[in-house]
């Protein structure tokens, strides 16, 4: 299992805040691709330019990272603080 | 010294000076960011703030890195502020020390150019007709933080 | 809203961020100038700080226009300090605020850089040995003057 | 008559704070020439490099400028505040 957590808008229109789901192997661009897969909704929120970054356990990644049984990822949108 | 804090409640500038250190800076240069309220048409009753506890620190933290090593700094602080904030109210401060006024000006405008293109924070505005909406990212933003690496 | 005071006693950031127009701006740059010790290397006992009374005031108020004409600013306020400070002790402050951070930066500095090299200022230092002497304007501060008027 | 007033380090050097002299007519260009002329110490004092600027009655001047009896001239050297 693997958790995925949405944060901003994501969360939002995808309307789920967290979920675990069973991930045997694959990169962050393989869960971004399963994902996407899922219906015509989550490809458009899930779309190139609505993600800011992927971060697994806390950590952001800024490149395509192997994910593991275990792992917490979190996908950001675009960020507007400050 | 260099410090990164997170919180709901409002922040007072006196209680971040008193940190600094005495040790020959001559130079102190704050920012303040403050909610306002009259960008669009509809006027703003609050916005939310969110964000990923402990990424954001640690972002920030690389954010004051990345300043440390392109300027002379010796002291920076961050607040954010995140929850909901009214009109007026202050979001952000960052406030930097240094011996020199143009690396305290410098560091300070660089680490507000990334903290809003960078650090994981997301605005939503709740307007007094009782709908809501998240903020989108701005171009401009990404656009001030790209100049930093154009210049010198 | 714009003031400009010269005094001898200490200020407080606090007493001039009550002044601010709540009105829609949203980002406030502070800068603080500090005395600092260890310049030299003779050690500094007190910094002495001479003006011209009303002309000061004067150049200073030029100076807040020059900034006006150039960037969309709501309101900014300058105080100076005179006669005898010692290390530590602030100097200077200027605060402005804008609707955009960036202008309320580049205001900021922009003022900083002309209060340097245009108000009636002097400085002497008293170092701990019981001389004293004239500080010597500094070419760097009419270096950082001189940008503005390339840049853009 | 006219009122002559030093500041900065041009008060300790020539040793004086401010003076009034008799001066008929002439701008502020011959009155500096006027000064520098005294003695060498003088002359020294006020070289070109050493006056940032002239101020009559209180404002600033920016070029050369007639001086009238009653005025009262600042001469100011580079300044050094912020």
């Amino acid at each position: 299992m693997i958790k995925i957590r949405y944060f901003g808008f994501l969360k939002d229109i995808l309307q789920i805040e967290e979920e675990e789901i069973i991930w045997d192997k694959g990169n962050s661009q393989d869960l971004l691709d399963f994902l996407r897969n899922r219906n015509a909704s989550w490809s458009d929120a899930l779309a190139e330019e609505n993600i800011f970054r992927l971060v697994i356990n806390r950590r952001i990644i800024y490149q395509s990272t192997p994910i593991h049984t275990g792992d917490e990822i979190a996908i950001l949108p675009p960020v507007t603080g400050g | 010294m260099f410090s990164i804090k997170i919180q709901t409640a409002p922040f007072s500038q006196k209680e971040i000076k008193q940190k600094l250190p005495a040790h020959n800076c001559g130079a102190i240069v704050s920012f303040i960011g403050i909610v306002r309220g009259f960008d669009e048409k509809e006027p703003l009753d609050y916005l939310y703030l969110e964000h990923f506890p402990s990424v954001t620190e640690q972002e920030i933290e690389r954010i004051i890195q990345l300043a440390k090593n392109r300027w002379d700094i010796q002291s920076c602080h961050v607040i954010h502020r995140v929850g909901n904030l009214k009109i007026g109210e202050e979001i952000v401060l960052v406030l930097t020390a240094a011996t020199h006024r143009k690396a305290a000006f410098e560091a300070t405008e660089f680490i507000m150019d990334y903290l809003k293109s960078e650090a994981p924070f997301w605005k939503k505005e709740f307007f007094k007709n009782g709908q809501s909406r998240w903020v989108k990212a701005k171009q401009s933003d990404l656009n001030e933080k790209g100049r930093w690496s154009n210049n010198d």
